[in-house]
């Protein structure tokens, strides 16, 4: 092999390696939770979520996690959520894991709903004790807040594996909130709920597809 | 050098055997498994960690053995063992041989300086990469590309490599292959150390990239701690890429700074040191004394994260600030070690291209070794808006801006060096001077940031961003340039096409400029720093900045393209002396031999005696005779 | 060649010097009057006026720095030059200490006069300048003790707002009634952010355990924006919302709106602390 | 493997001065880095100390956590006595090089092994408070430092028991071992004074 077939099956060899490297980044980058539609059209539009306290499945089984049902009804392991603009959207969450309490018991407050109210298993509220909350599911930027209550510690029946089903125990949360202008926004849980990270607040509470999401208006 | 004929040479396969970098990749992945199998082992009995998918002592655990796999199976333990086992001490290793010695443990220091360059090039072209990437989600002003994880930790790997590259970016490659044949010595004083500092970068920055298997990097380069505490497994890859890294660059400063002190060759006194070789000396100092303190910060991060230690965990009694603290004090003196290179190259290019005597030689060398003195008193003006220590804002505000003193120096240095000079304007004094005009926006915009009313509006955002971007790659990547375009003849023994390099240095210069000034707008205008979401009013000039950065983008690949059709296609071999340089490291042969010289040469007169009548060689290769008088 | 500076030789120092002062006699005025009250941030507070005459103060002094150095450089690639391909050595001239030394005073006098300037105006004259000043403020305003506390809580990942002095309720949104002396008590109860208002020119780091402190004094009413200039997390490009400073009854009214709002959560709130530290301490599980 | 050239050699034989002063000057560096990396820590306890977040620098409530000063103690004298006899090895005549080295190591080696046995029943732990934090911190990679110096003294006592080598180059090895582990014995008595005197 002559020097200069050498120095060009060198650089082919870098240039193969830096090409791996650089699919391997791009193939991180592009990946993202499909987008799930809310159920119904313009001007109302319904909304289902759950939040399971362990997803149970590969990649992160001991993580928790929102699940969004997709308008033929199946689950979703999801939280890119689809709404039309200037529309109402009534939001279900079946909310299956304990409470963990607020960091900031401000969140507590219902905020941003219609009314400024939810409703829990059929109780209408205007505050949620911030011990009692599991969970909340919160747009800042369209001003909704809302806790979601946990379910008893030692409950019969927990739920461990995405996605629960309605046997399982689990409080229903219910309220409704208008959409505005179109844009992305993205929505969140103010809530220090994934176990074993430091201030509760790593891993799950920073990924996107677990207890964060795109909310799309369209 | 060696004389061994060759015997038959074996199947090719049976070469891939022995200690190389292949045997190092397979022992380093298995070593992973090795290390987080046991790490699984030892959080037994802890919840938080036993049984989850973050169990950072089983990935700290796969690191360390993987590392040690690595350097084990290149053949780094081979002597240490050999020591112990009472083999005498050796300090050559593989240093002759087919062209598989760039892929092994080589002691040789010409060697180690081409590893760097080729190592640290790839890695500055994954960096560069991420940083085409994030432009492109920043065209629109909400996440559009990739979502805000992927951004995040696009943003933190593109700051860390960046960083960590650029660090070894002039020492590394040009001072390795450089200062000991500038000094007129035979070899590097710690020649072994010498390979291991390299063989740590792609470790490390193989690791760091591995972070985004664990889930990514959420924290930036400066990796802010209580952050660093949550953050996923990613940040775990962070932690020990950096401990790797500030290892290397600790190795890198002894090594260095050892053969400064103590190698240089007769008549080589310091009035006649090249001034890139005072840039080298003052930034090892920087490096031997500031990156333990990184080490240090960062073995605090994994302890928090692995030990469930609280350093950084204000709740349970650490503090925030500690890290801040510890970070910048490291931070400040790397900024420096960035930037005294690019002084030292620079200043070593314009007397060759000015044919002119260096203009005030002293005063250079009062000038990086006071800014090498000041840098370690300034890294609290990274923290003017934290709250800490506020009564001491005014005396930070102060050292930051007496470190303008010496860095003006460089600036005098010019001028006067170019004074009534007879320019060339070769691509290595483009880039030379290119320096200078980047450096000086970056280091006026730098005073905006030292005073605290201005920097209440700039602090933490695109304003400091384009700052440094000016100063190290307006400043320290143009040096870079300058030096590959000037030495890279000596180094590889090949010349590099001139219009392809000046088209390279205008694409580069202009679009580079027109990238980061906006930068400067954006940054008065309220966007904050690492955001994948700003005002839409800032669109339109940030669809402008990207332009500029694919354009930047482009000018690389017409580097690469210049590299590769240079080396590969026209292999026009160089002239030993293309610039008529009067450097040490000019009147060697080309291909450099082994050894360098066959005899430590003798000093006879400085490297920049320019148009002086009468002027002696710079050197005496073959003393025996007692040396030129004037000495 | 070897020449001693002959007399043949232009006299490009004055050429030079000439260039800069048309200059700089051009820019300087242009940049004080024409780009100077568009240099940010935009004057709503006294602080914030006071930030942007620093920075009017640094352009109109910077630009002339840059001014000369640029003319020489060019001058010299025009006038030193080598016009040949021949490779000739220029007069080897090594070093003028007359130059260095003036160099030297010139710089150092420059930045001295820097450094004491921007202390005077940190301390006395812009009285920390809407920086964050830590617990115990070394600047502090005149009337600092009957400043309007307000409490700003980083966290992830948005801002909210205590008033200690209205029942220490808390809001989401952010407002502060106009002429009156308000300190920010900015702190956070998990990460390190940094509480920027752009148009008030104040920017304090938002840091668990700390009680970071910020004088403003806003000069007019309006809306200004919120960011967080420190990397905190997934969200913290969406850390931003719009901040109102009111006319003082229009400041009452909202308080008072927000206390009614507040009326079921408050009882919930922790009591007003400078700092918090929120359960879990350490890691949750 | 090993394809050593044989101008090495050459190198080493006709520039033995050299090498030994390139010993002597990077041992100086390398103590020198050191002592920054503990100054981290150092600094670490005062800062920390000083701030007392959340009034817990010494551990929760109810549980002040509190080393041993035996251990503490023994620790001290092993670091101390092996800095010392490393130190005065340069004192001595060449022939005894190989009774300090091996006492050096051994101190050494025991500082470790003390501070592993420590480690082991400790009574607290890294989670106890800030201090808990920096005493496991700074002892643990002390130890570790530790460890590092003693394969020098493992490769020296090599070097002196054979005889191989150049002598000069050997003495330069003794004293540049004893330099750094004297750096390292002031480590350990600021160590040990913040760790188990101020607390």
């Amino acid at each position: 092999m002559s020097r200069a077939a050498r120095t060009l099956a060198v650089a082919a060899g870098v240039a193969f390696g830096t090409a791996l490297i650089v699919y391997y980044i791009v193939s991180y980058l592009t990946v993202a939770p499909p987008v799930v539609a809310a159920t119904g059209s313009k001007p109302r539009v319904h909304l289902t979520l759950q939040t399971v306290p362990s997803f149970g499945n590969a990649p992160h089984p001991d993580w928790v996690s929102y699940l969004a049902q997709d308008p033929r009804g199946k689950w979703v392991h999801s939280t890119v959520l689809r709404v039309p603009a200037y529309s109402r959207v009534d939001v279900t969450i079946l909310q299956y894991d304990t409470a963990t309490g607020l960091r900031n018991p401000f969140w507590g407050q219902p905020r941003g709903t219609i009314g400024g109210t939810i409703n829990v298993d059929g109780k209408t509220l205007n505050v949620l004790d911030p011990n009692l909350a599991s969970h909340t599911f919160a747009i800042p930027d369209l001003g909704v807040s809302v806790p979601l209550k946990g379910v008893a510690k030692g409950a019969k029946n927990p739920c461990s594996v995405a996605p629960c089903t309605l046997a399982q125990t689990h409080t229903t949360v219910t309220f409704s909130f208008v959409t505005g202008k179109p844009g992305k926004f993205r929505w969140q849980c103010f809530v220090p709920c994934a176990f074993g990270f430091p201030l509760g607040f790593g891993g799950p509470m920073q990924s996107i597809g677990w207890m964060d999401g795109y909310l799309m208006g369209q | 050098m060696s004389a061994t004929p060759i015997a038959a040479q074996p199947p090719v396969w049976r070469r891939l055997i022995g200690f190389n970098m292949l045997t190092g990749l397979v022992l380093g992945i298995g070593g992973w498994f090795l290390g987080a199998w046991i790490g699984g082992q030892m959080a037994v009995g802890h919840p938080y960690l036993q049984g989850t998918d973050q169990n950072d002592v089983g990935i700290y655990m796969g690191y360390l053995f993987g590392v040690i796999g690595f350097l084990v199976g290149l053949g780094f333990a081979n002597y240490p063992i050999g020591r112990l086992l009472g083999r005498p001490p050796t300090l050559r290793q593989h240093e002759t041989g087919s062209w598989t010695r760039y892929f092994r443990l080589c002691t040789d220091h010409k060697v180690v300086g081409i590893q760097y360059l080729f190592g640290v090039g790839i890695f500055f072209f994954i960096g560069g990469l991420n940083a085409m990437l994030m432009r492109t989600e920043l065209l629109r002003p909400v996440e559009q590309a990739w979502p805000a994880s992927q951004y995040l930790t696009l943003v933190s790997l593109h700051g860390t490599m960046m960083i960590m590259m650029t660090s070894a970016f002039i020492l590394g490659p040009f001072g390795n292959y450089f200062v000991p044949i500038m000094i007129g010595a035979r070899r590097m004083a710690f020649p072994r150390i010498e390979a291991l500092t390299f063989w740590l970068v792609p470790a490390a920055g193989l690791i760091l990239l591995s972070a985004i298997a664990f889930g990514g990097i959420a924290t930036g380069w400066t990796g802010y701690a209580p952050l660093a505490d949550e953050g996923r497994a990613g940040m775990d890859a962070y932690v020990m890429s950096f401990i790797l890294i500030a290892i290397s660059l600790t190795l890198v400063g002894l090594n260095l700074m050892a053969t400064i002190l103590t190698m240089r060759a007769p008549g080589m006194s310091w009035t006649r040191l090249p001034i890139f070789v005072w840039s080298v000396l003052a930034t090892s100092i920087l490096q031997a004394l500031a990156a333990p303190v990184l080490v240090a910060a960062m073995a605090m991060v994994l302890m928090d994260r692995a030990a469930n230690t609280s350093f950084f965990l204000a709740s349970a009694g650490g503090s925030q600030y500690l890290y801040e603290n510890l970070f910048w004090f490291f931070g400040h003196p790397e900024v420096y070690i960035l930037a005294l290179p690019g002084f030292g190259i620079v200043l070593e290019l314009l007397p060759v291209f000015a044919r002119k005597p260096l203009w005030g030689y002293r005063l250079a060398v009062a000038g990086m070794l006071g800014v090498t003195l000041l840098s370690f008193m300034v890294w609290q003006h990274h923290l003017f808006v934290s709250g800490m220590n506020a009564g001491l804002r005014p005396f930070y505000m102060l050292t930051t801006e007496l470190i303008s003193i010496p860095t003006g120096f460089i600036f005098l240095i010019a001028i006067g060096t170019l004074w009534r000079a007879r320019i060339r304007f070769t691509v290595p004094m483009l880039f030379a001077l290119a320096f200078f005009f980047n450096f000086l926006i970056g280091g006026l915009s730098g005073v905006f940031l030292s005073d605290v009313p201005s920097d209440v509006t700039t602090h933490g955002s695109y304003f400091v961003m384009a700052h440094f971007h000016y100063t190290i790659v307006g400043g320290l990547v143009f040096a870079f340039f300058g030096a590959v375009y000037y030495w890279l003849p000596k180094m590889l023994g090949f010349e590099l096409n001139e219009t392809l390099g000046k088209i390279h240095f205008w694409l580069f210069f202009v679009f580079f400029n027109l990238t980061f000034f906006p930068l400067f707008a954006a940054g008065f205008l309220d966007m904050p720093r690492r955001v994948s979401t700003y005002a839409p009013s800032l669109q339109t000039l940030n669809i402008f900045v990207s332009a500029s950065a694919y354009v930047i983008g482009l000018s690389m690949l017409i580097f690469i393209a210049n590299l590769v059709w240079s080396l590969v296609f026209v292999r026009q071999p160089a002239a030993e002396n293309p610039w008529a340089s009067r450097g040490l490291e000019w009147q060697v042969p080309t291909p450099v031999p082994v050894s360098n010289f066959d005899r430590v040469p003798v000093i006879t007169s400085g490297p920049y005696e320019y148009g002086v009548p009468n002027a002696p060689p710079v050197a005496d290769f073959a003393p025996g005779a007692l040396p030129a008088a004037g000495s | 060649m070897t020449t001693i500076a002959g007399e043949r030789i232009p006299r490009h120092g004055s050429r030079i010097i000439a260039i800069w002062l048309v200059l700089t006699a051009i820019s300087v005025p242009l940049i004080v009057l024409v780009l100077g009250p568009h240099l940010p941030p935009p004057n709503m507070t006294v602080e914030s006026a006071d930030q942007r005459n620093a920075n009017i103060v640094m352009t109109a002094l910077l630009v002339p720095i840059a001014l000369l150095v640029l003319v020489y450089f060019i001058y010299s690639f025009v006038f030193f030059r080598e016009t040949s391909d021949a490779i000739v050595d220029g007069p080897p001239i090594k070093g003028h200490a007359g130059a260095q030394l003036l160099w030297i005073v010139v710089t150092s006098a420059i930045v001295l006069a820097l450094a004491v300037w921007g202390s005077y105006t940190l301390i006395a004259g812009a009285h920390g300048a809407g920086g964050g000043q830590g617990p115990d403020p070394a600047a502090k305003p005149p009337g600092y003790q009957h400043a309007l506390p307000v409490q700003v809580i980083g966290q992830q990942w948005d801002w909210t707002f205590r008033y200690p002095t209205y029942g220490g309720i808390e809001t989401r949104d952010l407002a502060i009634p106009d002429h009156t002396l308000v300190a920010f008590h900015v702190t956070s109860i998990d990460v390190t952010h940094s509480f920027w208002a752009y148009e008030l020119g104040v920017k304090a780091d938002a840091v668990p355990g700390v009680d970071n402190i910020a004088y403003v004094n806003p000069r007019h009413t309006g809306f200004f924006q919120i960011r967080c200039a420190e990397l905190c997390g997934l969200w913290h490009g969406h850390m931003a919302k719009k901040g109102r400073v009111l006319a003082a009854p229009a400041f009452q009214a909202w308080i008072a709106a927000a206390q009614k709002q507040n009326a079921s959560i408050v009882k919930y709130l922790p009591k007003y602390s400078r700092v918090y530290y929120p359960l879990p301490l350490r890691r949750a599980g | 493997m090993d394809t050593t050239v044989s101008t090495a050699t050459v190198d080493a034989v006709e520039q033995p001065d050299l090498l030994a002063r390139i010993i002597r000057v990077g041992s100086r560096i390398w103590a020198a880095s050191q002592a920054f990396f503990f100054l981290a820590f150092f600094f670490a306890f005062l800062y920390l100390r000083a701030l007392n977040t959340n009034g817990i620098w010494r551990g929760w409530p109810h549980h002040h956590p509190s080393p041993s000063i035996a251990f503490g103690v023994a620790i001290l004298i092993c670091v101390l006595g092996s800095a010392g006899i490393a130190r005065s090895a340069v004192l001595v005549a060449p022939e005894m090089w190989r009774a300090t080295a091996w006492a050096t190591l051994v101190l050494a080696l025991a500082a470790v092994g003390l501070q592993c046995a420590q480690f082991s029943s400790l009574g607290f732990g890294p989670t106890d408070g800030a201090y808990g934090s920096v005493f496991v911190g700074w002892s643990g990679l002390f130890a570790v430092f530790l460890l590092g110096t003693c394969y020098w003294l493992a490769t020296l006592i090599g070097d002196v028991t054979r005889a191989g080598g150049v002598p000069v180059v050997r003495a330069a090895a003794v004293e540049g071992v004893g330099f750094v582990l004297l750096v390292l014995a002031g480590v350990e008595i600021a160590a040990f004074i913040l760790l188990y005197v101020v607390k």
